[in-house]
This record gives C-alpha cells, structure tokens and sequence, in this order.
C-alpha cells in the first residue's frame, strides 16, 4: 500500500514538473481496496479498472518502472506510452485496463468472466468502478447479463462519495447502492473499505462464491479520495474539515497499526519504507532516462498482424487503405 | 461449385468456424432456439448447443462489450446484431473498446472478433430500421469493414473474418440473404482476402464501383448501357476498410471516368472516399467528373412509392454513368 | 377494446394481402392495458409506446382512419405515410410515438416529464415498454433520471412473457421485475391486466401519485400477446396449449362481462360491435382511396423551417448542402 | 468589438438565450456547481438556478433522450457532453431519435435542440477521449452540425443553434477555449447563419478549406507559404451540414487548387465530402488534384512526442499546398 501512495505522490509531483500529460487520476485514500483485492485473487484471474488505475496495477504486481515509464510516455511503458495513465495494461499479472469511458469496461470484465466459465477455467475476475457508474447503461447491461448467466465476477462499486465535483447525494435516488443487487438476482455486500482486514476478507468471500459458481457479487465499498478527481480538479466542492476527518481513516495508517499488531516493530517498518522509496526514485530515473515512445511502433499498433491481402500494406498515413 | 444463397454461405462459414476452432461461438438476440431472426443461424444450436449459440436479452452494449472481453482473453467471438441499426446503442463499445484495445494495450492484447448482421434498408421498415451503417464503421481505424455483396464472398470473407486478429464489422445485405450464386464445395474452405476488390463486370466505357445491395443495381445498369455500347467495368471492392483503391484506380486509369453507387447517405463515408482518392490518384485520367449515386439525404420514409425513390435505382445509376460519359 | 381488436384483425388481413408492408407488431391481449391507461389519464397528458402501438394510439382517440391510413403508407395518415405501423404519432391527443430501438423512448418520456415539472404544467407521462426491454441501458438511464428528479410519470412494463421468441426466463435473472424499483428509489407495483377495471384503477393510483408530487411508479402488468410478435413470426416457440389456456383471459371477452354486470345488454353490446364493424370498414376504405405518401412532403421533413441561410436551401438529392 | 476568449464567447451565447427564452436550459455533467469541466458554464448556476442548470449523473444516453423528449414537449434544451467523446454512449438518441421525429411524426413534431461540448483532441488524453467526431454527425440526415473556429463564430453560430427548430450538434474545440478574438458588443445579439461560409483570409494562390482547430494551422501554414509568394485563400465552411459548397467551390474556381485541413480521421467524412465535391463541381477549373491533410489514421497515442505527429501541422499543410501547386 505505501507502494501505491508513494508512486501516486512521485507521479503528482512529476505532473507538476510537466513529466506527465493528461488526465491524471490518484488512487490516494482507497489504497486497501485494491491490496485487499488482489490478496483475494489468484494467479491467471482478470481484473478491470476504471482509469484511477495505477493503485490496482501495482497491487497485482506491475513494477513501478513499467508504471511510472508509462506515465512518462516511454517506449518501457506498461503499454509502451500509447496508453498513458488511464490506460495501464499488465496481462501477465492479469491486469486487463484502465479504461476512460465510464461504464465501459463493465462488460468487458463480464466477457472475461463469460470465458471462464465456457473454458471452465476456474478464474475470477474482479471489476472495479466508481459510484458514478452505477447511473449508466454499461453497468446495467453488464449487470444484467452476469446475473443471468451467472459468471465468476465480482463488481466492486468503489464508493468515494464523489463523481468528479458531483457528491452521490446529487446523482442517486439511493443511498444504499447494494439495493441495486436484487434487481440483477446477485448477492450484494457493503463495507467500509478502509482497513486492509476488511477488504481482504469480504472480496475474499465474493471471489470465493464466484469461483465455486455461486455466481456474481456486487460490493459497495465505502472509501474516499484524498485527491481532487484528476490533477486539474482543485477540489472546492469539499470542505477542508470533511477531508481532515475523512484523513483520520487512511487506510496506510491502519495498515501501518494493523502490522505493528502483528509484531512488526516501528523499525522494520521504517525499512521497508526507505525499501520503497529507494524502489520509487528508481522509477522515476528509469523512466526518465528510457527512450521516448515509438513512433514505428505506433504505425504498427492499429491492427494486430492480419490475415489480410499479404503483405500487411496498412499505411496510417493515408486512411484505410491495404 | 454450387449455387445456393447468401443467407446459407454467411451459415456454412459460421458452421464451418465452429467446427474447426473450438474458441469461435455466437452470440446475438434470438440465434439460437429462434434459429435467427433471418435464419441466418438455422441448425447451429442443434449442432454446438448452448454453450457455443448463445441467445442473449436485449442488450446490445452489454453482449458487444461481453464479446470483446472474452475475444480479450482467448475466445474469438462472432457477435450478431440482429441488425445493425441496432449497433448503435453499442456504438460505444465498437469504436472507444474493440478499436482501441489493441494500440492502448502496447500491442499486448488483441481482440480477434466479428460483428456481423443485416446491414440496411429492407422494405417499408422505416426510419428507425433502415440504416446503412458503413460511414460510421469505416472511419475508425483499428477496425474492418466487409460487405460483400455475394454469395461465394460472405463465405469467403466471413471464414476470413472469423480467423483474423482484429475486430471485424462484418456488414451483410438484408435484401441479399435470398440471393443464389456460386459457391465453392464445402470441403474447400475458401478464405478471401481483405483489400482485394473484385472485377465483377469488364468494360473501358466507365468504371462503376458498387457494393452491397447496389451491386447488383450497378450490374443491371451495366447490361442496360451495354444496349447502347457502353460498356461499365463494375468493382465491388467487397472490403471498405482495408480498401483496395490500386484496382479501383487502375480501372479508372483504363476506362478514365468513374462513378460511385452506394446505399449509404451521400454525405461522407466510403462513397466520399473513393471519389476522393481517385480524384488525387487519377487525376490526369479523368476525362469527366466522378459521378455518384446514393440514398437521398433523408430519413427512411414507410410508404413504398417513397423508398423506392430513396435507394439507388437502376435508371438512377445509367444516368449518371451517361453523365460521366457524356452520353447524355 | 373491440375497436383496437377489430382494428388489428382487419390490419393483419390487409398486410396478407400486402396492402401494409414491413413490420407489423399486434396488440392482441393487450388491449386492457392501453385502455386503462386512456382512462387513468387527462387531456394534454403524455403517451410514449413501443412499436406496437396502434392499440394505445386508438385508446388515446386517434381515429381508425388515421391510423389505417398510416398503415397503406397514405398522406392521409397518422404521421403522412412516413411512420408506418412502428411509429404512429397523435400529438393532438397526446400520444407521442411509436418508436423502434427497443428502449430508446424511456428516456424520451421521461424528457416530457421533465417539461411538466419544469413548466409546472400538472401534465403526467406514461412510458411503455416490453419486459424485454428492461434489460437495456436506456430502461436503466430512464429509471435512474427520473427516480433521482422524482419526474411524474409511470413506467409500465407490459410483460407479455416473450421478447421475440425468448421467454423471459431466459433473459432475466428475475421473475418479479418490481425488484428493479427500489434500486431506483421507485414503487414498484404489479398486476395482471386482463381485466380492465383492475388496469384502470392500479394505473390511476399511480397517474395520480405522479400527479400530486409523488413521483415516478414502476408498474409491472403481467399480459400475454395472442398473435407473434409481428407478422413474419409463426410463435412456434409457444405451445398450442398454452395459447389457448391464456385466451381463456381474454380482456375482450372479460371487458364483455364487466358491461354486461353493469348493466349492459347483450344487444346493446351487439349494436356496439356493428357500429365498430362499420368504422373499421370505413377507416380500410378511406385508406384504400387515399392518396400515397406525398414525395414532395418527404422532401420538406427533413428539417423544420430552419434559420439557415434563407431561403431554405436544403436539397436532400445533394448530400447536406444549403 | 472586444476581444474574448473562446469559452467566454460560447457562455455568452448560452447567458443571453436562457436570458432571452425561459424555455431554454442548460444540461450535463458538472455544468453547474462545478462551473463546468472547462468552465464554460460559470456563473450560470447563480444566475439562472437548478432548475435551469442542472447536474446529471453520469448517464448521457439518459439525459441526451430527456432533453429530446423535453424538446418534443415544447422546451429548448442545451445538452452538454463533458466531451464529445461519451456521445458515443448516446449516439443512438442522436441518430434515431432526435435526426428522425420531424420526419416520423409527418412534420408534426419539432426538436428544438442542441448538444454541444468540446471536440477533438486535447493533450495527451489518449484514444479514448481524442475523438474528432464529425464523420460521425454529419452524415446524418436531419441535423445541423456547426463547428466554429473563432470566438465570434462560437457565439454567433451557437445563438442561432439555440433558435433554430432543429437539433443541432455543436462541436467546440477543446483546444481552442482560451483563444481570443473580436465578438461584437453584447446588446448586438449578432446570429450567425448556417451554411455560409467565412474566407478568413483572401488569395489566388490556393485554396484551403480548414475548421476547428487545424483552421489555425492552416492560417499559420497560409502565412509561411506567402513569404514564398504563394498566397492561400482560407475557407472556413463555419457549419459541415449545411455546407456552403458554393463558396469552397468560388474559390477553386479562382484559384485552381485546393487543399483541406481538418483533424478527423482521413477515411470519409466532411474532408472527403468537400473533395469529392469540388472534384465535380469545378472540374474544369482545376489544375491540380485536391489534396488532404488530416489526422493520422490510428488511435491517438498518449506519448507527446507521438500526438504530435497524429495531428495536422503546419509543416504537412505546407507541404500539401506545396503539392497542390506544384511547387515542390
Ligand atoms: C461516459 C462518460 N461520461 C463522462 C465521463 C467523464 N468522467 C470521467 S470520470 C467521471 C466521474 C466518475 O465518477 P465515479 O464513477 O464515482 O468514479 P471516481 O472517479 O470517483 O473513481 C466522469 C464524469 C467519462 N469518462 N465517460
Ligand atoms: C435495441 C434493439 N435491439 C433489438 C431490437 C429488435 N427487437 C424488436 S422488438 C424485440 C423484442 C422486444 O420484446 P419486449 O420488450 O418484451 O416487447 P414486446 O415485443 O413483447 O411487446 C426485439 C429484440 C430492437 N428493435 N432494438
Ligand atoms: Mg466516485
Ligand atoms: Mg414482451
């Protein structure tokens, strides 16, 4: 979890700097989410994001390097510069985007689950969104189609209270999201998603039932973020006393108390922190010193190799055209 | 070769995909126990069951968007619109998801999926039901765009399709599913490939491109300018995206005029394209203007005396080429 | 009733003789509904219906010749020829389509909800739609807008047990659809409605919640269509038993008994079908020697008179040019 | 005349028409206690109140439909997409709703209508959010697609969007909000016709036809190529449907050549259009083939040193004049 909190304060200060371009979106504040989640997985599992997605790469296991190259717009990217933040990808850890539409990606998770279960594979897949896609179709239909067939996925509705500067107040006629759940015939569980134990635990139980063919679960996980929505949002629709209180429940301090329970000393933690912030610096140079992202390689990755008239004769240059 | 019709060879090349490749399965509203809303599908869920003929609710965004997911992690998809202007609620998923996924993944990831369906008017369906689809599709790179207009080439490009690594907008004729021609024996596993336009008519007197429905309009405007001597060499490019524009040009290089049949709106689109990129790549061949004839610039009307007037005729398509020819 | 009934019989026999042309979707065994729902309502209320809406538009007082007249495609009908079966339009009488993308005018009703309560105008919105049509974004969208703005209008789900020829079993995860409305902070109500004195009453209940500030109601009427879903499709998805058990609920025929407990005569009730004979013979007339759909009227449909460069210069054999 | 900026001549425009017209409202996400994404809403909020401003969720199929359904019923909406980008999502309450009721209801139903928001690439926003989206619109029959470069244009085109009967898809340039330029006084309510073209600058040399934001590229590259002596006529059409054609095509008439710059994808749309129709409509008159200058065909990477490379320059602009004239 320092990891992520860590990276995502190098990547804001980096944006500062002009390093990094575009939207910018920090995970800061629902660190233990995506920890708790990927606690739950399994090795070969699919999970989707949304485009606050740097904290859940990282819990899967993507490098800081391939993280902060991408930021960087670099050719050592995780998706070697063209996708930027919003768009991370980690196949290998079974991370499967970062997506910039939202609602978008919630049947993309759902076809993932689709082909566990017509494989019969034994994977899961987690999806995570904000509360803010629960208004629009994707989730719905994605919803929809999963409690119908029943697929091995667990939808996460990452609760932060806002959408953008849009409190959920402002953008539900609910409070309670997991009201949602009956209408989709799926389980639905709700939590604060601030201590690590907790969110292990509960996705733990989801993830489990889906991997057993109880069928789909949907979560909402109370959290917060500490940041405005993106880099550009100074964050004014909230007051600086809401934010202090909310700050009370960093889930990296509870982490921290939580370990220290467990008999790591104050030391020992300290090391690891200096352990990462070293593992942090060194991103950052490396994405700094890797070559810039590829301009071959950009002419090469509109289409995958293709079965059509030999050779492959696509020309970006000139639309469309073999 | 054997005759049968455009409904059946799209039917054997979704048969014999499946039966070959164990990944491939469709998905859509009503293909399986209704057997297709077009009969496209007749037999498959009998053949390969539930688990490969998939019916689904009526959610378009949400089966498009499953189906790139799972194209995404190994199976390779073939989604039916019922038809296509049903795509447009899962427009979304088409141009911002299938399109995209492989570039914004640094190439790590490839969505090898189809979608295919009746592509548009059909008769007295109306405004709503209407549309041809193909300005949409063909601009957005990362896509392909088939239309074939016959028989032996929806086989041929939609086996094609099914194998290929990119998402595929795979556009076939509602009034074509009746027609017959040539196929090759079903052992022979005939793949076409795409960016290969097809010299369906020889002539020097005026090249005429047409694809779709209008193809066969072209055809029959050709045999009727024959009468008079001039002879139309017809090109169905039968892929908009790749498109084969160096036999179209060559063809306009020998015959020097050029004129465009089309369903679609005039504004825009595949039909715009063409005009365009033998205007640069022809130029000094052309002895007159690129004619074009497409749907009038209105929604679809019901009545029949009006939808007539709408789509391409054949009287429509002589004109112009007499125009192009300055025959007239 | 008799009249929507004998209006889609006669329609039926004139599509065999190909005097009506493309789709043409039935209202047989629904016809309860749209008339409970004519009754619930006031003048200057508003209507949005699927495509299968000649029945509501019949209920809401379009005349049979309007709308056979639509049908032959003849500038005499309901929307000039130009709508055909699928989009019947009255605005007059307060029915707003007739529409073909299968949810795509929830979110249309739910606009002319919104004008009421942005007017103020004391107006209600009726939006049907098929249970199959609750599986779409735009059911969702429609639901989530106006459960969050409290708009008044009833959302009515006539569910006649198939989408085509799938039963709802194998589209929904649910079997009570009114599970939906508490995920949208809505009431939710449910009913059979082949009898028309429990579809008119329920109905008003919930016009009339929508009336006084109440806002919006999710009404699931369980109904059964008696013919395919258009005329191409031959239901053999159904079996030749169930079709007759249902027919023994025939709002017609119920509608029948309720008269005659009020008093009715059976003769009385015999004069009234003669006199409904004779309009629908009369409305096949008036849209057999009607005049076709009028070319020069397509051409001026496009655009309303416009603020474009005058004069209006619009030509539509000449893709989009003043 | 003063001089403004770009975001300040469009939130005049919405100011004075809900000023003018209660029916009118401003609709999207974040136009109202956020000021708007790109502050182009601020101070309506206060000024006019929730009733007349008024945050969505996130749910543009939902909200694009309430606003045609509420301009069925008599108002005159104003829909705001944060960006052009998630119309996608609702692209088929543009298509089959809001392009097809005046026609569907026999011209008994208006939709008074427009959606608006910015258009195109902005920096570094990646392939899901650098949609250039006007092949998408403009094809379609029944619509207005208007599409300013300037402040002046912005203002004035988006008056008249709001008066107009018709729905109106009005595409800003997000790169263009902080441009400055002259707009009339405020009590000059000055409208803006559609399909009447603005020549931005005069010359013989060469025509280019440029809006949005490569309209600044091409007015750059028209300098550069003066001080060669080749002087650029720059045409911007103002509003894609409808186009004025007749002046693109005065002006190649004048001066023989003809280039266009635009920033959507090459393959169709307005910049195949125009080509294809200049290519018939001044056949005669020109010396050169019509050349293109468009975003490169692919999915726009994040990496700076890339977008650059995707979008027109004025080096590329140059160049094809260069071409277009033989002067290279
Ligand atoms: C379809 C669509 N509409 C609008 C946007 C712009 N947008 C990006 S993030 C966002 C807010 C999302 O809020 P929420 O779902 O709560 O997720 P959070 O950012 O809080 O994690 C919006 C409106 C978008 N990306 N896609
Ligand atoms: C978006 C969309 N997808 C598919 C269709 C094709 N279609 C027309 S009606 C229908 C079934 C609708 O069933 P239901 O909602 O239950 O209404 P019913 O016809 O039973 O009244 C389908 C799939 C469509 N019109 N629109
Ligand atoms: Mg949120
Ligand atoms: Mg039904």
């Amino acid at each position: 979890m320092t990891t992520i909190r860590r990276f995502e304060e190098e990547s804001a200060r980096a944006y500062a700097q002009g390093k990094i371009g575009g939207f910018l979106h920090l995970y800061i504040g629902q660190e233990a989410i995506a920890v708790g989640a990927a606690h739950a997985l399994r090795d070969g599992d699919h999970v989707f994001q949304t485009y606050r997605d740097h904290g859940i790469a990282l819990a899967l296991g993507m490098t800081p390097r391939a993280g902060m190259a991408e930021l960087f717009g670099k050719d050592t990217g995780c998706s070697r510069g063209l996708g930027g933040s919003m768009h991370f990808f980690d196949v290998e850890n079974g991370f499967f985007g970062g997506w910039g539409i939202v609602g978008g990606h919630l049947a993309l998770a759902a076809g993932a689950a689709f082909k566990s279960k017509y494989l019969n594979d034994g994977k899961v897949t987690i999806c995570f969104f904000g509360e803010g896609a629960t208004n629009i179709g994707g989730f719905h239909e994605a919803m929809s189609l999963a409690g119908l067939w029943k697929l091995p996925i667990v939808f996460v509705c990452e609760n932060n209270q806002y959408a953008m500067g849009t409190p959920m107040s402002r953008t539900s006629a609910i409070e309670d999201l997991t009201l949602k759940a009956a209408g989709y015939g799926m389980i639905g569980d709700r939590f604060e998603g601030h201590d690590i134990d907790t969110t292990t635990s509960r996705l733990q139980l989801a993830v489990d039932r889906a991997r057993n063919g109880g069928g789909p679960t949907f979560i909402e996980v109370q959290t917060y973020r500490f940041r405005g929505h993106s880099m550009s949002d100074p964050a004014k629709y909230r007051s600086r006393a809401e934010l202090e209180e909310r700050k009370k429940s960093d889930p990296c301090h509870i982490a921290r108390t939580r370990l220290m329970e467990a008999g790591i000393t104050e030391d020992q933690l300290d090391d690891i922190d200096v352990e990462i912030d070293t593992q942090i610096d060194d991103a950052i140079k490396f994405a700094n010193e890797s070559p810039p992202a590829s301009e071959a390689f950009m002419h090469n990755s509109v289409y995958a190799p293709s079965l059509i008239t030999d050779p492959h004769r696509y020309d970006p240059t000139n639309g469309g055209q073999a | 070769m054997r005759s049968i019709r455009y409904r059946e060879a799209v039917r054997e090349a979704l048969l014999e995909e499946m039966d070959r490749d164990e990944a491939v399965f469709l998905m859509g509203e009503e293909v399986g126990h209704y057997q297709g809303a077009y009969k496209v599908s007749e037999g498959l869920l009998a053949q390969f069951g539930e688990k490969r003929v998939i019916d689904t609710p009526i959610a378009e965004a949400g089966f498009a968007g499953i189906g790139i997911g799972a194209a995404m992690t190994g199976l390779r998809p073939v989604i039916e619109f019922m038809t296509w202007n049903f795509s447009f609620v899962a427009f979304d998923q088409i141009i911002s998801n299938a399109a995209k996924i492989y570039q914004m993944s640094g190439g790590k990831i490839t969505v090898p999926i189809v979608f295919r369906g009746p592509n548009g008017a059909a008769k007295q369906v109306g405004a709503q039901h209407s549309h041809a689809v193909s300005p949409f599709y063909v601009s957005i790179p990362g896509i392909w765009v088939a239309i074939p207009s016959t028989p032996r080439d929806a086989k041929g490009l939609l086996k094609t399709a099914i194998r290929d690594d990119n998402p595929v907008v795979f556009l076939e004729g509602e009034t074509l599913y009746n027609v017959k021609g040539d196929v090759p024996e079903t052992d022979d596993d005939e793949l076409i490939p795409f960016g290969k336009a097809r010299i369906a008519r020889e002539g020097d007197g005026c090249t005429i491109v047409a694809w779709g429905s209008p193809y066969y309009t072209a055809l029959e405007a050709a045999e009727e300018l024959a009468k008079d001597g001039i002879e139309c060499e017809v090109v169905d490019p039968r892929t908009l995206r790749p498109l084969d524009i160096e036999t179209i040009v060559e063809s306009v290089k020998k015959t020097n005029r050029c004129v465009i049949v089309h369903e679609h709106w005039p504004y825009g689109g595949p039909g715009a394209e063409i005009a365009d990129q033998v205007q640069r790549r022809a130029f000094d061949y052309l002895d007159a203007p690129i004619e074009r004839v497409a749907s009038l610039d209105l929604p679809m009307p019901y009545a029949t005396n009006l939808e007539t007037l709408v789509l391409p005729t054949v009287p429509r398509v002589v004109e112009a080429v007499r125009k192009a020819t300055y025959a007239r």
